[in-house]
């Protein structure tokens, strides 16, 4: 499975994506998100708090719940911010 | 119309290549969002946008078929710029054109509230000579919250509302 | 900042020149008004906007005055221009600079409203050949009055309800 | 005093302005409304229905009953009616 890090998120694991094999035991995001935790340190800084991560399956914002699998493409980002100042 | 861009946009050429050769277009509202040099503490020297590249392309897509599908509007414009950027500098143009003031009015006021949430930017502030990640605003999400329909609000992959 | 003209504006160097220098403006919320080619019947080859000298730079000074008293602006404009026009041509530009969206989007829309109930404009359209004042519409009234404050519909030189 | 008409109002009384002389019995718009329509046909076209009648005193827009005297510049047209199509 491909996975994308953005923002204090990729700072904190340390890279923008990598490619993991899952457990089978791993079929939601929030299965993925407890079982990233476990990965290294640094996964664990950024996932420590699952409050504030939010994730996207192909791309389409995805709560816990969502069915994740070997093909899909999951990023893991903080809430979105908006650019500008007003 | 979407744009997602590291360059500079032209607002005068934009603005007028949607109402061009289209009598029937009356109004054209617009907004447009600019980098300001008010951090939250100290003097804002530069930001960094991030984004999702492909997600962010894709998100923009689906706001401008929600604003074009909710009020009677002939175009939707959306330019949104990524990169470093200084204050002062033109970060987002969103556009709509319809007969009627209000449909375009409201329709601008929706796409840039929906921006404000919905589309995977993030901010990282220079201030005093450090960066630091912006974290997001309740009063961002309470002013998209307002737009929301039952409908919307059931759907299983939207955002979370507790987050 | 008020311009009353004939001769048409150039909307991307005026809402540059909007921020220019005031970097703590985040928000630029501006409409333009377009000739459209779709009269009550019929097909619009031109109209002609008459207005009164002297009480047009006067009712567009208070309403910019009232804008900037009603909310947070850094600054307002309006150019509305008279004379004969054709389809498609530019007739207003307004806008509203702020902090903040939400501001300046309110005072765009309420710059718009109040411009077509009391502005002294009058509109001459020509259609089929023949020219014909256009009749003011109510919606335009109902429109201004969603802004009425219970202070200012008890001026006495306001413009009648009833009428 | 100075009266400007406007719009089809200056079409009807057919011309855009003119200086009149104002007897002591007219001191309000109304009073003035009401002695114009006499003045000739043109004016009674014009001043016909008084309901589509706005009037502006020093160009402020004036009800019927805000007074008028021989300094005032007087203005009356139709419903103003902007001018863009949105």
């Amino acid at each position: 499975m491909k996975l994308l890090y953005f923002a204090w998120l990729r700072d904190r694991v340390g890279k923008s994506e990598e490619t993991v094999n899952l457990p089978a035991s791993v079929t939601t995001v929030g299965q993925l998100t407890a079982w990233l935790a476990r990965q290294s340190d640094g996964h664990a800084a950024a996932f420590d708090d699952p409050i504030g991560v939010h994730c996207a399956v192909n791309q389409e914002f995805a709560r816990d719940d969502v069915p994740v699998g070997p093909d899909d493409e999951v990023a893991f980002f903080p809430p979105v911010t908006g650019g500008w100042g007003g | 119309m979407i744009k997602v861009q590291s360059e500079d946009f032209d607002t005068g050429a934009e603005l007028a290549a949607l109402s061009r050769g289209r009598p029937e277009v009356g109004a054209v509202a617009s907004f447009i969002g600019l980098v300001r040099d008010v951090a939250g503490s100290g003097e804002l020297s530069a930001m960094t946008l991030e984004h999702y590249p492909g997600m962010t392309e894709k998100q923009l897509a689906q706001l401008e078929a929600e604003a074009l599908a909710r009020w009677p509007l002939d175009q939707v414009l959306i330019i949104h710029r990524y990169g470093r950027l200084l204050p002062g500098d033109q970060i987002v143009l969103c556009a709509a054109t319809s007969r009627h003031r209000q449909a375009a009015f409201e329709a601008c006021a929706f796409l840039m509230d929906w921006l404000k949430t919905k589309a995977p930017f993030w901010k990282l502030e220079e201030v005093n000579g450090e960066s630091n990640w912006v974290a997001a605003r309740q009063d961002d999400d309470d002013a998209a919250a307002r737009w929301q329909t039952d409908q919307s609000s059931s759907k299983k992959n939207d955002v979370p509302e507790t987050e």
